[in-house]
């Protein structure tokens, strides 16, 4: 498998993985520019994200990563001070687009947070929270749903006796799945995870790991990490920010293994970050 | 405060008695100046005459007491003279009644009744209200009374709108309240859901926004608001009477007699003997009774009457 | 020289000593002033209910305190404050509510920052500027509207409270949503919310039990306000339940009874205290409720 | 198998972001309900007070002809009513949020103070009338003097100004109570040289907000028993007295006698307003300047 | 110069460091045990500290530096959950003992902190402020006072024009020295600094180690640091703390060029903390 890898400094290029092209493209990332009032904080991305991979970005802390991530459901721009230039296009629609309505986006776009952020309601009203506000008010629907999500994302056997009870009680591990099971119920076509185990102890890390591995069959996966083992043992692609630039993205065993630019190298091997 | 140059002037209310120039702050005569507080409590109807009083008072006799004029109403202001350390003044539209002389008695003195001028029960109804200007005295009654039946205007005369009546008056904390239910209606019950309410200001707008609206009250309210409000002429049986200053009067040879009433002051004669400021302001309140009364609505009661007062007065010294 | 300065430790010594003392009296004399509130109310309310029997009291559909068959009946007192407090919720609840929603999630911090001290203004105009303003102006905008209201009525008292309330229901709503963490915002919009979807069913059931104890101190807040209902509700004892009529509250009441100086001894003396009872255990149940349900409900994001 | 038909999903979104833009609207419709009833009474008072706000108007005394009218009377008895309460209120509401803050120990005691101060804010102002009137107008033998309403108005706002203290006291940094421990001081010099001066704007703005309620409280008052005419400048704390919110009160019972009493009234309202407005932004530049020194 | 190093384990011995006894001893601490509630933060503490020399104390973060130098002036009893068993002595006097007030104590043993801390007055009124509370009024007097702890703290030059300004106006460093000027006005016996310098830039960091050395003429300081390159500089002794143990506890050089313990050594060289 043969992969053009990409660096940041000739920005105008493209990635594009052509073996792979059996694989749609979820995302295309075109000439991105994002400004927090004065800080450039992303200069020129250009990325396109696969089908059905689950993408990984990993980088130093300030780097851009949640910036970017969160500019591809829009939800940076609930940040007033937030400019964009540039444009990225989900399954070859723009998302700035003004007949693309960002809660359209949302619907198809899921997103897991850092710290697990579940409503102080019970583990079923959690759930049923996308499909009902969709419109979805069948009680047995609703309930197929809420037992489909719950097991999509590892977490149903756990819960499945106190379903009524405040997910407040729930360790934050559980929490983090519930908040996957949430994002699963209203069937998103991509999911975004903020360092969706940072917050997590070691063994609810792991689960969530192998919860990811399950999720790509269904789903395409953008995930960020700080952790460079687990960008290695779950991502199938790699990108390095650094100072809101793109240094290299490629094929994660490339990346790990025989990075193209020195300062991924750096990082990767922990002599900054 | 904002009458332009004219506050400058000597003020008119100068008229009343003494004759000393109010330029120069102390009183003419050789005695020293008092000083001390009078305190007044009562009659409502009564306020408007014993506020001015004492602004007089203080402006033209004694600048250095301090007349404090307070108006809960007749009988609950009685509450507060006849108690140990009471008010020293009471104002009141109505008689005493012998059960409150004789509660005086128990705390120990003997209430001094000043009658101070004269007030003609005044029933007023809306602007609008066309048909009912002139009333006998007996529709008047029968307005009023549960007994007569009468609920809407049609019942009173066929000519008069078939709507419903809308009663109202002071309520029981009320001098003027007691002299109509006692005087006029002769203690018989009042028609039911009649509107009592404790304050005047609150009755004149009432009656002012409710064309069936029928009230009484003293015939100062109805003086200073002839322009929102119709004073029905009466008909004691010589012909409708309207109130006026001049129709209001003691005696037969006045034509609104049967609705006139003497409004009153009582002193504490214990007040007044311990405290010099307040029998000066009885006295100073007799000898100007007259000139005040028409200021504010009230018709002057006779000068022999002003003089036995004056001279009961000069015995508590 | 200057450890060896000993002479003033003497004096912080009796200062440090006293001190603590000294401040606990003085914080006592808030619990003072509460059992006094309650000892003087309690001890004529008691003389009280020795001439007019308890039952009769909170049964008796009459009041007509003076004149020679005087009745003590307290109901009359007790609709027209709940009236006219429901009539002020009404007004305050929603209106208050959807402030604090505007403010807290669609207004920008500058507009909020704008708003609020001006809503604030609201809260802080005294009473009595507000009963003149239900007599002279509500009053006649609403007869325009319903033909059928009396001049004196406890509605438009009431919508005025109400309206007098909004401030303090906003502010301490917007105080409960705005301690809603962010992440939860984050979380529904990412699930492709609306903001009204938010709000609705994340925010505002999240902060529920802020927002309802500012109900509560709102309400509470109605029933002891007093100079409103005095000057447009009129004197009128009437036991209804028409909101067209005029009524009287128990603090009206209070203020007409004692009009100058309330006589001391007499059943209606009494009365003041009985009432006046009433009404501090009504606002006080009001208070411990508010307290209890934001201590027992505070959420633990 | 699709439990969400993202055709549906699409259709749905019209309507859902159009109720959600009708809501906003809705939302600041109310809030602005609240500015546009300020407004209007805001100028009601102005258009009825023309006129007749001037020099003599405030520096006047009381008088029964509305030409000659003036609000000295009760504006002094508003200063003299403040020479009470701030003081009272100050060293009552102060020490109470001393005590709980640096002495107080976290039991019983504490928490029931505590509660009882929440109690007592949210008791009717016309209960602590009924209290003023029995405890100091007629046991204590005062009656309606400036000391008699003052003290009632002090323990009337004491909770305002307990709870703006507790919040200051609680926002003075430990680091700076560690210093002057450090250099040997005990704890009482260290509360009333480092602790009471860092804390002063917050008890400041508290104090004005409690003395703004004060000054704009009739209901205790009329409880008292404050003389619907009062001529004389009240001198001291034992003498009688009117204020504002009374005189805008009596002057409107009596616009039936006198129409020009309606203006008087409206000019002392604004008069009030003013005032109360000038206090609220002292407290709230005190807060501004002063906040996040440490 | 020889010296009896001590390790925690035999903690019922106490350090003595006999070829020194011409120097007084200030501190004497015997069997000292500390804690939080439950948390056990002080070990069995056994240590003597010279008069006139820069003892430093060094170890990893939560070793209970700060605990053991606050207990020294008893500030650590602000803390209301705090238990002590064993003895400090002060100058032979037990710190703990009924008849010495701990304001005497404390007028005896100044303290510096982490972050400046001045008051929030003019800078006059801070360096008189623990004269005025120890009741000197006379205004001369207190004018001799602020001239002579402002030089002694080396920073009578930078603010002798702006007395009466606040001292918030100053930089951070000469907040610092501020603040020991502060502590020097009530001509204490010892100083004791927590990390004095770990809030401040390299050159006020210069300045504040520079004035430590100039202060030990007078004084006998013990001072906390994170920094080992600064306690090898200033101090004469080092205490090295691990866990609520003093592992070890020498002559600074003894300290740097030859630990007697393996995990002092560990930590020199910076393999943990
Ligand atoms: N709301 C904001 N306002 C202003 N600047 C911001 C904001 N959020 C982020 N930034 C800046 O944008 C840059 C990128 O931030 P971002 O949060 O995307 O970094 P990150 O790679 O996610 O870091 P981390 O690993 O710490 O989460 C940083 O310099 C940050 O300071
Ligand atoms: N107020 C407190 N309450 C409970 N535990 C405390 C408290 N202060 C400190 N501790 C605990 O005591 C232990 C020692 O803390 P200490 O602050 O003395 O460490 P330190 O060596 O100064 O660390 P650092 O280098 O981070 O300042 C730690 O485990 C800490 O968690
Ligand atoms: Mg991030
Ligand atoms: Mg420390
Ligand atoms: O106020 P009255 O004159 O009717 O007692």
């Amino acid at each position: 498998m043969t992969v053009s890898t990409f660096t940041a400094n000739s920005a105008a290029n493209t990635v594009k993985d052509k073996t792979e092209s059996k694989k749609g493209m979820v995302y295309n990332t075109k000439d991105l520019n994002l400004w927090y009032g004065e800080t450039h904080a992303l200069k020129n991305i250009n990325l396109e994200i696969q089908e059905n991979d689950v993408t990984a970005i990993i980088g130093p802390s300030g780097c851009g990563k949640s910036t970017y991530i969160k500019t591809l459901n829009r939800m940076v721009e609930l940040t007033p001070i937030v400019k964009i230039s540039g444009d990225i296009q989900y399954r070859e629609k723009s998302i700035f687009d003004k007949n693309f309505k960002v809660e359209d986006l949302r619907t198809h776009v899921g997103m897991v947070f850092q710290k697990p952020n579940p409503f102080p309601k019970s583990i079923y009203e959690n759930v049923v929270y996308g499909p009902k506000i969709h419109g979805i008010r069948d009680k047995k629907v609703l309930d197929q749903i809420v037992e489909k999500s719950l097991r999509g994302a590892a977490i149903w056997d756990e819960v499945k006796d106190r379903l009524h009870e405040n997910a407040y009680g729930l360790s934050g591990g559980q929490q983090q799945r519930l908040c996957i099971a949430r994002c699963l119920a209203i069937e998103p076509d991509v999911i975004l995870m903020d360092e969706p185990t940072s917050a997590l102890d070691p063994i609810s890390t792991l689960k969530v790991e192998e919860l990811v591995q399950e999720l790509k069959k269904d789903f395409s996966i953008i995930i960020v990490t700080h952790n460079m083992q687990q960008a290695a043992r779950i991502s199938d692609k790699t990108a390095f920010f650094l100072n809101g630039e793109v240094i290299e993205y490629a094929d994660t065993d490339v990346i790990f293994s025989n990075p193209t630019d020195k300062r991924t190298e750096d990082y990767i091997t922990g002599r900054f970050g | 405060a904002c009458g332009g140059g004219e506050s400058e002037e000597e003020p008119e209310e100068n008229a009343g008695g003494s004759d000393e120039n109010t330029e120069e702050p102390a009183p003419a005569d050789e005695e020293e100046a008092l000083e001390g507080s009078v305190v007044i409590d009562g009659s409502g109807t009564v306020y408007p005459f014993m506020a001015k009083m004492a602004e007089n008072y203080m402006t033209n006799e004694e600048e250095n007491v301090s007349v404090e004029v307070s108006r809960a109403g007749t009988s609950a202001g009685f509450e507060k003279f006849l108690i140990e350390d009471g008010t020293d003044f009471n104002d009141a539209s109505r008689p005493i009644k012998d059960e409150e002389i004789a509660k005086a008695g128990e705390v120990g003195f003997e209430p001094l009744e000043l009658k101070v001028a004269l007030d003609g029960l005044t029933v007023v109804i809306n602007k609008e209200n066309d048909w009912a200007t002139e009333l006998t005295e007996q529709q008047v009654k029968d307005i009023f009374l549960a007994s007569s039946g009468v609920k809407n205007w049609s019942d009173v005369d066929p000519s008069f709108p078939d709507e419903p009546i809308v009663t109202m008056g002071p309520n029981e904390n009320h001098g003027t309240y007691e002299f109509f239910f006692d005087e006029i209606l002769e203690g018989q019950d009042l028609v039911e859901g009649v509107n009592l309410q404790q304050d005047y200001s609150t009755l004149v707008d009432l009656v002012s926004k409710d064309k069936n609206a029928i009230a009484f009250f003293g015939y100062g309210y109805y003086e200073s608001n002839t322009d929102k409000l119709t004073a029905v002429s009466v008909d004691f049986g010589n012909g409708a009477v309207a109130p006026s200053l001049e129709t209001i009067g003691e005696s037969e040879e006045f034509d609104y007699s049967p609705f006139t009433r003497p409004v009153f002051t009582y002193l504490n004669p214990e007040m007044a003997k311990e405290k010099a400021q307040v029998l000066d302001f009885a006295i100073y309140a007799m000898e100007n009774a007259a000139t005040v009364a028409s200021e504010t609505g009230f018709a002057p009661i006779p000068e022999e009457e002003i003089q036995a007062n004056i001279e009961a007065l000069e015995g508590l010294q | 020289m200057v450890a060896k300065n000993k002479q003033s430790r003497s004096v912080s010594a009796i200062f440090e000593k006293i001190m603590p003392k000294v401040l606990l009296v003085i914080a006592i004399i808030s619990i003072l002033t509460t059992i006094g509130i309650v000892f003087t109310l309690l001890s004529e309310t008691i003389e009280f209910f020795k001439i007019i029997p308890f039952f009769e009291f909170f049964t008796g559909t009459v009041l007509k305190p003076l004149g020679d068959n005087a009745e003590f009946g307290v109901l009359p007192l007790l609709t027209g404050t709940i009236i006219s407090s429901t009539i002020a919720m009404f007004v305050a609840i929603p209106i208050g509510l959807m402030t604090a929603i505007y403010l807290s999630e669609y207004a920008s911090e500058r507009v909020r920052r704008a708003l609020k001290p001006i809503l604030e203004i609201l809260a802080g105009i005294p009473t009595i500027v507000y009963g003149f303003f239900a007599f002279t102006f509500v009053t006649p905008l609403l007869r325009a509207i319903i033909p059928s209201l009396e001049p004196t009525n406890i509605l438009s008292p009431g919508i005025v409270m109400g309206i007098m309330i909004i401030p303090m229901v906003a502010s301490l709503s917007e105080d409960a949503m705005s301690s809603v963490p962010y992440s939860m915002r984050e979380g529904a919009l990412a699930l492709g919310a609306t903001k009204l979807e938010v709000t609705w069913r994340v925010i505002v059931p999240a902060a529920m039990s802020g927002i309802i104890a500012s109900f509560v101190l709102g309400i509470s807040r109605a029933i002891g306000e007093t100079m409103i209902v005095t000057i447009a509700s009129g004197s009128n004892k009437n036991f209804t339940f028409d909101v067209t009529q005029s009524m009287q509250t128990m603090t009206a009441y209070i203020v007409e009874v004692t009009g100058g100086d309330a006589p001391a001894g007499s059943t209606l003396y009494y009365s003041l205290y009985a009432v006046a009872m009433t009404l501090f255990v009504f606002t006080l149940i009001m208070n411990l409720i508010a307290q209890y349900i934001s201590r027992r409900f505070r959420e633990e994001y | 198998m699709k439990h969400i038909d993202t055709k549906l999903v699409e259709k749905k979104m019209g309507s859902r972001l159009t109720t959600n833009t009708v809501a906003k609207n809705v939302f600041l419709a109310a809030t602005l309900f609240g500015l546009l009833v300020l407004v209007i009474l805001i100028y009601r008072v102005v258009a009825d007070s023309i006129g007749w706000i001037d020099f003599e108007f405030l520096t006047n005394k009381l008088s029964t002809d509305p030409e000659k009218a003036g609000i000295m009377g009760a504006i002094s008895g508003t200063l003299w009513l403040m020479v009470v309460v701030a003081p009272v209120t100050m060293i009552l509401g102060v020490g109470t949020a001393i005590y709980l803050e640096e002495y107080a120990k976290k039991g019983r005691l504490q928490a029931f103070i505590q509660t009882n101060i929440s109690n007592l804010a949210g008791v009717p102002s016309i209960v602590f009338g009924i209290l003023g009137l029995t405890v100091f107008a007629r046991a204590l033998g005062l009656g309606n003097i400036v000391l008699a309403g003052g003290l009632t108005m002090s323990l009337l706002v004491l909770p305002v100004v307990v709870v703006a203290s507790q919040e200051a006291i609680r926002a003075v940094p430990q680091f700076l109570r560690e210093a002057s421990y450090g250099m040997g001081a005990t704890k009482w010099q260290t509360i009333k040289n480092v602790v009471l001066p860092a804390a002063l704007p917050g008890i400041l703005t508290g104090v004005i907000l409690a003395l703004s309620r004060a000054i704009g409280e009739t209901a205790p008052l009329v409880v008292l028993g404050i003389p619907a005419l009062l001529i004389p400048l009240p001198d001291g704390i034992f003498d009688k007295f009117t204020v504002m919110p009374m005189q805008i009160y009596y002057w409107t019972l009596d616009s039936a006698l006198v129409a020009e009493y309606a203006n008087l009234a409206a000019g002392t309202i604004v008069i009030l307003l003013l005032v109360l407005f000038i206090m609220n932004s002292i407290a709230v530049l005190i807060r501004n300047k002063f906040q996040r020194r440490f």
